[in-house]
């Protein structure tokens, strides 16, 4: 067993964080937020050159996947950086089709997925998800109700989430894409897919949030004195980090699973999700409360990453229903 | 010792319960911290003062009914149980004009205070700066002597209703050699719209401009603005007023009803099997939703307690920073339940059309998210509850 | 309104605990524990010379009672000097045979209880008893079954509970005393009884805790300075006391509602059991924790109140079941 | 990256496994705290050694199997996945034994290991003292020289189980004129019933001696005895071995195991409707059960990567400070809720008849109680990950 990224699996993420770490992404956010999806979509093909779209697609259609640790790794980096737009459903729809017997769906947009072309947004047939993510700004929503699998291209009004970079809809009607158990089976997988990114999402949004609020603490004097001097400072700081390092693993474990196709990779996601979840939220209410006034404004943009914490904590699985997947009678040890 | 309320008591909950009945919009006004949401506002306390119910704990001169504390409760009870909207005159009427009945001239009060009460006048508060936030004692802001008044200049962070009020107060530094930093600070009152104010609307985290930076370059500002005597800002400010207003500033009445309306939601989501994925939700928030509702009881009984002890002439020191830690951290506990028991209905904001019960619970959390921040965070009131609660060594941090 | 303590109250409650403070308390739990109930039972008798145990009894049974708030300060001060027995059990019992029509039984045992001579234990048929405490050291066992009371003389191995003060067996049949629905329904004002003076001495020893523990911190010293300096432990024991301060007034109006009979009594009392309780544990874990390694040994006093922290949270009714109870649908509104 | 053991790694799991199933008992043993359980303890440790079980990760030569950092995991997750008895030896072989393997003498080495391995030897810790808690650099008990040997003279406190052990290690001041308290000291060992040896047992909260109060008059320890160079006792025990030992204080398997319990627990009492009184805990703990389980895995597969690290030649330093809070918070946790689960029967001591599951959960929780207050107080843990590990400036508590 050797239970840590390897050499190329770090640099992967050390590039794609180099690479948004100068990509101005809070811009992108926020132009995104305005219906503007110019410089989202340049981030998009920056990503897909970078091959992290191609990740989620197989070889015999333009790929390298799927590979789930990867998929991890980068998606860690797009939270860290709060990258816009349906990255996670684009991905899960990727799976989704990869695993349907209709070749030709999969033939139609898998290649356009790993090379930046497509946007997807998805909803599935199950109760974290009722609405498309950001379908004004997809090339296509999927839409699986039942055992049927649609194409829409219509839906109600757009409807702002606390997550400025996030604008929901509720699909209607389309196109039949396929039908049959191979939907279910296959949308049962993208789910797990879309938990699983959504959790690294989570993780790098809440390791970016610790970040900035350690870098404020220590510049920020009151008193006279650091505020990051203060005990109970450094003490919220440290579960801070706790939080998100014991998360760490059971995200990585997650990927794992689910490349393997273990049967535990369910319970594993639903456990990574929900701790991600919960230390990166638990991250965005210490940076709120240890910035002060200023890290309740939305001109910092330290608030995207707070307002992005909230909103991943319920997208694709919310906590409660993760921890019932975790205590789920077929479950049995989930240490063994 | 009793819970009993008078026939008077009584009656003032009946007439409340019944007025609101008749005049709460049926559906909520959009955000105060919007323009056209501060209008809505501002045209509400005119309609509650009109009938009396804008300021009921000031005597009749000024526009209320005499109203003792505990009577203000029960009608602050009744407010929030009819869910009636936010209180935009709230800065004025919860800090300034107490300062006013305690230090104001009869002039200022006569002059100030139907004002406020009818919505004619609106305030903002603006105590902080960008150097001063836990630390008030750093102020910087100057009042410079000038024929018949002083000359304001300097910058005020975190003016709350400053992008659309009328008017604000705050302390300024009048003598600047002084000892000790509380010394030589003049509490003062100014228009926002005179020559020399600059205001900056400020996003708060949903992007409503909720406050405002404001620059000051030599406003003017008439003697008859001052309250009390220039240079004693400080103890002007920190007035025993401090002391009902630990109890003022977010009264019972808010967390009993929302608590009330987090049941509601609760018993909906179990009945009905709730929002999608919202069933195994109602398990598990089955504590958290218990907890909100004995917390709100909690909070209540609490401020009857101190209500009597005031009523009974005893005042209120360290023990307002119990309250504030405590409402603050139950204030986001019940709006996080709520938010988790609305699953994939959580994360909308009250902007969008499906947001439940018309976005109140987006919008509460991202009120609560404030509370342990502001009026002196949590953390300096848990040193406050240390030092001079338990007599713990002061100091070190 | 004055929902205060007034000056006989607070009176009383002072004169209790100077009495306590002096009576050498811990050594009576440690010689309890041991099955020597004789410093035990002489605190009893200077309990009820000071009047406590007649708060429970009516007057044409020798009592001054019923004083729910009385009894709530009385019991307050016996948690904060950890006064073993039957204290809780003996008071409650005197209230179910007050409710019963049974006057003979209400004969016998009333005014006994009244002088302090009547130690009682009591077992109800609910879900948070089923062990009748100290019967060993009782005067009698009351024992309900359905719409039966019976006084059991016989009854299990004696099993030590985590609190040393605290002995529990099961009783084995007993002879009838009374039957029908008046049994049930004085057994359900009994359990409220119950619940009510159970808070009240938790709320008492959580006080006790956190002084002892104010005191310790003071005084004791690491890396040079005073534990109680460290700004952690400040704000440990800030939320401590808060805890405690809330749960006060809770418990003053249950002790209202049920002196006044009213229906809300029921839910008033889970809420004030739950909280008292709540706050007291938190109040032994601080305790704990800030006193160290001495805190842990059963040498020092203060183990005597952490233990009982822990035994009194499922003593007439478990944290789960009091939340339960408040969220009861005909609860209707806690709040009015 | 991966999770896959190797076919060694996993035939030592089923060897373990069997073994375990062939000999663990089946009623517990009495509490290792107690002289009864304290014989029974060493026993089994002898059980342990007979058949190689008890120091797997030692070389064979002392009786180990040289397994590797992840086997010796694997087999703690066997051994109290089997219910198996408390590692009475504890002491010896998590901070002793590997201090020996680094800075003892071969002769060293081979007159104390294979003793500790059988249980023949069980050693108590002598680090504490009353006036050096958190604190150890303020140790005050001396070791005075002496012909061939030192003079150990002081008090030792909290020494855990030297109410019954035969030896005990720690450190002395060996060298009284230093500059630095963390200098002079050095590390001996030394015998429980040697002359001038005085103990008095101290009751743990449950009353059980867990540890002891060790007086020293002058007892005489020959230089074999001396571990390391005299006077360098501070490095000695710091050394890398605090590495591994971050690690091996508490071994994951403990927590798995204790989880899958405490699942088992919650399903029994939900589907049977459970304890009286258990119902209403049963939804109410749902969550708290869910957060044991994901506690337990997430502390496992933390571990995992520690190992990794490890055999990568990588060194843990602060790392271990959050596995410390890590994992004492979730024992209190997992405990707690057991307890809560257990209603009525959840205040039944160990020793009590109808304690369920032979007082597993009682003397678990009191146990787990400990966690936050030895090897480094949570709030020294805390600092330690605020300072070394984000940075934060160092000092002011």
């Amino acid at each position: 067993m050797r239970f840590l990224l390897d050499e190329e699996q770090h640099a992967f993420g050390a590039t794609l964080d180099r690479m948004l770490g100068t990509a101005g992404t809070p811009s992108a956010v926020r132009a995104w937020a305005a219906g503007d999806h110019g410089p989202g979509r340049a981030l998009w093909t920056r990503l897909a050159a970078a091959g992290v779209f191609a990740l989620a697609v197989p070889e015999q259609h333009e790929g390298v996947g799927p590979l789930p640790v990867e998929l991890t790794v980068a998606f860690t980096e797009l939270g860290r950086h709060a990258v816009p737009g349906p990255v996670v459903e684009t991905v899960a729809a990727a799976a989704l089709l990869d695993r349907l017997d209709d070749k030709a769906a999969a033939a139609e947009w898998l290649p356009r997925v790993a090379g930046g072309e497509a946007l997807l947004s998805l909803v599935l047939d199950q109760p974290a998800t009722r609405y498309a993510l950001d379908p004004d700004a997809a090339d296509a929503v999927l839409v699986v109700d039942g055992d049927q699998l649609r194409l829409s291209t219509v839906w109600g009004p757009l409807q702002p989430s606390i997550d400025p970079a996030r604008r929901l809809a509720r699909p209607v009607g389309g196109e039949l894409l396929a039908q049959g158990p191979a939907v279910r089976e296959a949308a049962r997988h993208a789910a797990e897919v879309a938990a699983l990114l959504t959790a690294a999402q989570a993780l790098g949004a809440g390791r970016h949030l610790l970040a900035e609020t350690v870098a404020y603490a220590k510049q920020r004097t009151q008193f006279g004195v650091a505020v990051g001097s203060f005990q109970a400072v450094k003490h919220r700081l440290a579960d801070t980090l706790i939080g998100l390092e014991f998360a760490q693993p059971l995200l990585h474990a997650a990927a794992l699973a689910l490349a393997a196709g273990d049967l535990s990779a369910e319970r594993e996601i639903a456990a990574a999700k929900v701790s991600a979840c919960e230390a990166a939220y638990a991250a965005a209410r210490t940076a709120l409360q240890l910035h002060g006034a200023v890290g309740y404004t939305d001109e910092l943009d330290l608030s995207l990453w707070i307002r992005k914490a909230r909103a991943l904590r319920s997208a694709w699985g919310t906590p409660a229903a993760c921890r019932a997947q975790v205590l789920a009678p077929r479950a049995g040890p989930v240490s063994r | 010792m009793d819970l009993d309320f008078t026939r008077e008591d009584e009656a003032l909950r009946q007439q409340a319960r019944a007025w609101l009945t008749a005049h709460v919009p049926a559906t909520p006004l959009p955000s105060l911290e919007t323009a056209e949401g501060f209008a809505a506002h501002r045209a509400w306390e005119r309609e509650l003062s009109a009938d009396r119910w804008s300021v009921v704990s000031w005597p009749e001169e000024y526009g209320g009914r005499s109203a003792s504390i505990l009577q203000w409760l029960v009608f602050e009870e009744e407010y929030y149980a009819a869910g009636a909207p936010g209180r935009v005159s709230q800065n004025g009427i919860n800090l300034l004009a107490p300062t006013l009945f305690e230090y104001g001239t009869a002039e200022q009060r006569a002059r100030v205070l139907p004002a406020m009460a009818s919505g004619e006048v609106i305030w903002a508060q603006a105590w902080s700066e960008p150097e001063a936030g836990s630390d008030l004692a750093s102020l910087r802001s100057t009042a410079t002597r000038t024929d018949g008044g002083w000359l304001l200049s300097g910058q005020k962070a975190w003016s709350s209703r400053a992008a659309f009020a009328d008017r604000a107060f705050g302390l300024f530094r009048s003598h600047p050699q002084t000892e000790r930093p509380h010394q030589g600070l003049t509490y003062l009152m100014f228009p926002l719209d005179a020559e020399g104010v600059t205001i900056r609307p400020i996003g708060r985290l949903d992007g409503k401009p909720a406050f405002a930076e404001l620059f000051l370059d030599h406003v003017l500002v008439p003697d008859r603005d001052v309250i009390g005597e220039p240079g004693q800002g400080w103890r002007v400010a920190m007035s025993t007023a401090g002391n009902e207003r630990g109890l003022t500033l977010r009264s019972p009445g808010r967390f009993t009803a929302a608590a009330d309306r987090l049941v509601a939601l609760w018993r909906e989501r179990t009945v009905s099997g709730g929002a999608p994925g919202g069933a195994p939700a109602d398990t598990a928030s089955h504590d958290r939703v218990a907890d909100a509702v004995i917390g709100a009881r909690a909070y209540q009984l609490f401020t009857y307690a101190n209500a009597s002890r005031l009523a009974a002439g005893a005042s209120l020191g360290a023990e307002s920073s119990l309250n504030k830690v405590f409402w603050s951290e139950l204030d986001i506990a019940l709006h996080e339940t709520a938010l988790d028991l609305l699953g994939p209905y959580g994360e909308l904001a009250d902007a969008a059309v499906d947001a439940p019960d018309h976005g109140a619970w987006s919008e509460g959390w991202t009120f609560s998210l404030a509370g342990p921040i502001y009026a002196g965070t949590n953390e300096i009131q848990r040193d406050i509850i240390a030092e001079r609660l338990l007599g713990l060594p002061k100091g070190r941090r």
